[in-house]
């Protein structure tokens, strides 16, 4: 597409934008105004829904995917003048559903026609709300060692055993999981890709309470499911290949995540500003915090540039192919950084998540710092990555300890 | 630095009581109960019991001499259950204000109230977000003293309220009063640690109603009672940090993944024996400077400000990656190890943060 | 951010001729050269030849034009071989700050010479014992200039030498002197780098040998050619910790002991991997600095200074961590390591160390 | 002993100490002036030697060991108050030797009467200056994988390898050396504790250049060197016994070793003070370097009483035997911490090693930043000690890598 024609679709994005979005619609999101989807969707307010529904209309819940299952069909140019336009003009993101960052994607590459068809179109019109179903209580890291059994029954699989981490299970339609179809070794290679409906007899969750006090996630418990042959999504014991297209874009979504939270109520600056002043010479009034915080903010820039970088070396057919290996544990850990340095400058005001005497936005900030605390963990921990650097960036020698 | 055979006893029997009665489930248990509820007064009066409150008291005033490196081993052992009681605040801050800066005729009209466990007491100096002593505004005016005091530990629990403020005469000065004088508000306030730091306001309290301590070096008896403080509050978090790491080397040593256990992985090694450094470093710190107490050191004020820095960065460190290596488990409230990191930024405010403590240390070094 | 074609090409061909030219033992030479002597004049020209002076160079001017980025990558190149070279000194603080202070008339008249390697300069800019371009104390007063300047690089060996000075007025502004003028004494020092930091004394330099730079900005000008300096060396540091981290990789990968190669304890693959990311990520925050310059940002200040803080910070832990992972044989001679460590401390100092250009962002960032 | 005993044996250490050591050797040791002993030894002054012959005289060199061989026969109290008086008097050790500080104590528990009564009294007297030959290039850390071999011929040991680190060598009469005199598995236990007398035919050392200029160190060879079988130290293939014993020793002598060395001309703080000065309230001039010695101080400090806890709990019979595993890393990275700041102090100043415009006392310190590289190496790497301390104050399982 030329130069000309993606400036025209600009104009064309931006004028449909400006019509469509409501004012209200256009501010930053907070949590309890975003729209997940699902057989129990509700909208928090009329604006919210026709923002809603002319985005899902227009195909614009999944710019990328094909017009016939419900998404716009956008070249990845035009999906990102769009992603531009919708960030300029604030535009709250229509939709939120794992289905759309996760399963959808790894449906177009590994799915049936059926299922394609079945699922996608569902997704896109936010009539089903999928959760994932990786994790395992006894299978954290080690996900080749899940146990989640799928015991083929000739017209259908009985599934028994239990999920963890699955997020907001209890408000899902769906649920996407990695199951044991086979004792084959490697492990890897007997575990299959199942789509289940979790209104089947047999399915029930239970919350997780965090440290942060929020329960996101829960267990998902399997008691003798039954699970029609027809939602395999690839090959019988083919199911790794299509975990690891999906988590290609998990990776993708927690990067993008940062951008669809709700905004903190304050920069860190603004808030060390608040809460330890200047001096006389304009500096902050905590030269141990000033230094922190400038080199925190170096290397939360820093983070960014690598990102540029792999972004312009991606654009130039010069990829790296180690440098979107860092991210990961860059990122979660200088978020870590500042949210220590958020409670460093709170001081007395950082130190509950609950009391009233303390604005609302500060103990979110709080609570956010003891969430993000996952954030090292979840995804694959930052061991995991670190080990994942030494062999594939570093070519360094494999232990006889395999992860 | 090492225990008599006396404190040595005494740890053992504290040791056996907090792992029996005082199980993390109990500190849970005050979650549901009023906000005006920081700790659990039935186990409180087993902890007077067993002669808690008279560790460091003078045998003269029918304390049992025991030193402020006995007082230690047996707040090390509170910290490992994370209990909630006024060891500190009453203890330690109200007791000892009124041993350094009342006049003996003070003393023996409150103290054995407080050794008995009818009274409590706590220290209400704190006004603003950090913890700074120097600068205290709340003062007598006119007659009467207003003014908000924060971080005021288990205030509305305690019968008496010793509060720092300026008097009428511009000095500093220890105001103590009864916590039912009209005039005063003690309001409790539970932090994610679910230990108290409550706050006491003052509005128009009647002069009449204020006993001032009468001891002869009030500036030098109130920093001598925020070392004492700050000591203990460091021994505390040394056993909270040696429980958080235990706990770890635990979980690790059982938990597999991989076909192997956890703890083979020679990288998570070599965190933890380097989490085991930071924790006897500063575990030595803090016995120093109890010792510095007990022997009324010169040096005792740098060696305390040692200790509590030390300590809140190897807790801050030890809780952060006990809650990493327990992985998932780590973030959810039904492992305790998210109490334990929240505990220890708590603590980073009590008291001074280490920024401030590194401060206040090349200051008394003159650097 | 990234590098087009032409710059590709210069890179590849540049790494290949250090590698052979200039590897480190040529360094090493220069240690029984006399210490007036701070690079290899033969290896120089041989750059020269390169067109190695006019990377950054506008072509108005003669130059190649290839920006910021291409030199980058070019310093990049030489920082892994620890290449002494008049690089910094004569082509980036040189003939820029006679392009970014001079007037069109003196860039004419001095820059062909630079560019053909004909001349070579310096910047004479710091005084005191930390780099701090803000406190400039020589002065031409009464018609003659007196005054010490430190860390000029490969001062004895260049042929004009640009002083920052306080001119007769008052105001800031760049002397520019032949290097054999009455009154100037250039004189080496190699440090354990093997590189030269040396110095300009001026002895009542009179007036009239000096020709005063008569751009419009000295003050931007000479903020300009530091940042554009800063870049570059930071570059090259980055240079010189890749360099260094392959090298550790390298022997860890061969070197054997407790039956296994070293490189397959995870304790050491895990340090190893950490240093990539920091080196990637300080590397990027180069990059970006580069860019800047190339597009003449509003923000390149603060991005210079972030990329210099992070390249400290990297190169730092990097030959630390190399030294160390070599074993016994990091602390020798024999191998280069130690020279990399040295260098590392030396570039510290160099332009700013990272608390000097953390102080600085926070400064250009409003706090 | 009686308390009274040893306040009447302080008063009479002290006087003779008065009468005996000369002015000039009650003051801070230099480098240049420690005297070393053996066969090439000469002293640097008419004081120094009139000091040793009087030490040496009296036992002093070695207060511990017994009489008849060259010792003063003190009791440990004794020594200690020896030791007290002479630090407190300022008074110069009289003999630096590893004989002394290793090997002796290692003889007196593993040596034949014979050997004691050839080697103790020789390095007593300053007769005999000894090196240590344990470490092998091949063989850093895995010690127990050395390959210097000693045949068995009968009436002698031919011994064919090279040993690296080994202090001095070239200025050494004998070395103390472990040898492998068996291919049995473990490899421990085909390991021989051997003395070498290098005036052997065989023998040649060459230096080894370190990053700070010094060459201490030196790299030995044997080529067919014939040892009598009277030289082998406990039993054959025992020798890994007698290396343990040495090697407590040589820890105790590491930390001792601090008060023998050469005292900077300048401490940290004075240092810091002489370079960036004060602000106006008294405080040093840069405010980060200010926290980072705060920091500093405060750990090594620790360190200290980290020690003084060992000796307490050594005095009350309650000791803990997981704290000594800490000190060496504990110690080491403190050390290299504080030549950091102290190249941060110096700036400019602290750039060379070698330019004479820097005052020689600084360039020492630059000189030491670099030596000090290798205490995280030497005598342990601290990754072995991490180790160590993981397995045994940690009792982490072990895994397949053995260390």
């Amino acid at each position: 597409m030329s130069q000309d024609q993606l400036a025209l679709f600009r104009t064309e994005v931006s004028a449909w934008l400006k019509t469509h979005c409501p004012a209200s619609q256009r501010q930053p999101i907070v949590r309890e105004e975003q729209i997940w989807g699902g057989r129990r969707r509700v909208f928090p307010s009329a604006d919210a829904k026709q923002w809603f529904e002319a985005c899902r209309d227009r195909g614009y819940t999944a710019p990328e995917w094909p017009v016939e299952y419900g998404g716009a069909g956008l070249t990845p140019e035009q999906a990102k003048i769009l992603k531009q336009e919708m960030a300029r003009l604030q535009c709250r993101p229509p939709l939120y559903c794992q289905g759309l960052w996760m399963l959808g994607p790894a449906l177009l590459v590994y799915g049936s026609e059926a299922q394609k068809r079945e699922h996608l179109s569902a997704i896109c019109r936010g009539e089903i709300r999928w959760a994932q179903g990786y994790s395992e209580p006894s299978a954290g890291s080690d996900l080749a060692n899940l146990k989640t059994k799928a015991e083929d029954c000739g017209d259908h699989f009985l599934v028994n055993g239990t999920k963890i981490w699955t997020t907001k299970a209890d408000e899902a339609d769906w649920i996407f999981c990695l199951v044991r179809t086979s004792d084959a070794s490697p492990k890897q290679a007997g575990i299959s890709f199942l789509l289940i409906d979790m209104a089947s007899e047999g399915v029930s969750t239970s919350p997780i309470q965090l440290i942060s006090g929020e329960s996101e996630f829960c267990q998902t418990f399997f008691d003798n499911v039954q699970v029609p042959k027809a939602n395999l999504v690839g090959e019988l014991n083919g199911g790794w290949a299509v975990a690891k297209e999906l988590l290609k874009h998990e990776r993708k979504m927690m990067a993008a995540f940062d951008g669809m939270l709700e905004k903190p109520a304050m920069s860190l600056l603004e808030l060390a500003h608040y809460a330890v002043g200047v001096d006389q010479d304009g500096r902050l009034g905590n030269s141990e915090l000033r230094s922190d915080i400038a080199q925190h903010l170096m290397r939360e820039q820093a983070i960014s540039q690598l990102g540029e970088r792999i972004y312009w070396q991606g654009k130039a057919k010069q990829s790296d192919p180690r440098l979107p290996l860092l991210m990961k544990h860059l990122g979660t850990t200088e978020t870590q950084t500042k949210d220590e340095l958020i409670l460093r400058a709170l001081g007395d005001e950082g130190l509950s998540m609950e009391d009233e005497c303390v604005p609302e936005g500060l103990r979110k900030m709080v609570k956010q710092w003891a969430f993000n605390k996952a954030l090292t963990i979840a995804g694959g921990t930052s061991e995991v990555q670190l080990n994942i650097i030494a062999k594939r960036a570093l070519s360094m020698p494999t232990s006889e300890v395999k992860s | 630095m090492i225990l008599n055979a006396e404190q040595l006893m005494m740890r053992e029997t504290v040791a056996q009581f907090f792992a029996e009665r005082a199980p993390i489930s109990r500190l849970r248990a005050l979650e549901h109960e009023p906000i005006d509820i920081s700790y659990d007064v039935e186990l409180w009066s087993d902890m007077v019991a067993l002669g808690l409150t008279g560790i460091t008291v003078p045998e003269v005033y029918d304390g049992l001499d025991f030193g402020w490196l006995g007082l230690g081993a047996i707040a090390q052992e509170a910290g490992r259950c994370l209990v909630a009681s006024p060891l500190l605040s009453s203890v330690v801050m109200g007791q000892n204000v009124l041993l350094n800066c009342g006049s003996r005729a003070q003393i023996e009209r409150y103290l054995p109230a407080m050794l008995s466990g009818d009274s409590t007491s706590t220290l209400a100096l704190d006004e603003g977000r950090a913890f700074d002593p120097d600068s205290i505004v709340v003062a007598e005016r006119a007659g009467t003293m207003s003014g908000r005091k924060i971080r005021v530990l288990d205030a509305p629990m305690c019968s008496l309220i010793f509060s720092v403020a300026r008097r009428e005469s511009g000095e500093l000065g220890v105001a103590l009063v009864s916590a039912d004088s009209r005039g005063i508000t003690a309001s409790g306030r539970r932090l994610m640690d679910l230990h108290d730091s409550g706050s006491v306001v003052f509005e128009a309290l009647q002069t009449e109603t204020i006993e001032w301590l009468e001891g002869l070096d009030i500036r030098g008896g109130l920093q001598k009672t925020l070392d004492q403080a700050t000591a203990v509050l460091a021994a505390e978090m040394m056993g909270t940090a040696r429980e958080a790491l235990e706990r770890t080397v635990t979980f690790l040593g059982e938990r597999e993944q991989f076909d192997v256990k956890l703890g083979t992985f020679q990288a998570l090694q070599h965190r933890c024996a380097q989490m085991y450094c930071e924790l006897e470093l500063a575990d030595s710190a803090v016995a120093a400077a109890l010792v510095a107490l007990d022997h009324d050191a010169q040096n005792t004020s740098s060696l305390v400000s040692s200790a509590k820095a030390l300590a809140n960065d190897c807790l801050t460190l030890i809780s952060s990656e006990s809650v990493q290596l327990h992985g998932g488990m780590g973030v959810t409230e039904e492992m305790d190890m998210g109490l334990f990191l929240k505990r220890s930024r708590v603590c980073n405010q009590l008291l001074g943060s280490s920024s401030y403590h590194r401060d206040r240390y090349a200051r008394l070094n003159g650097f």
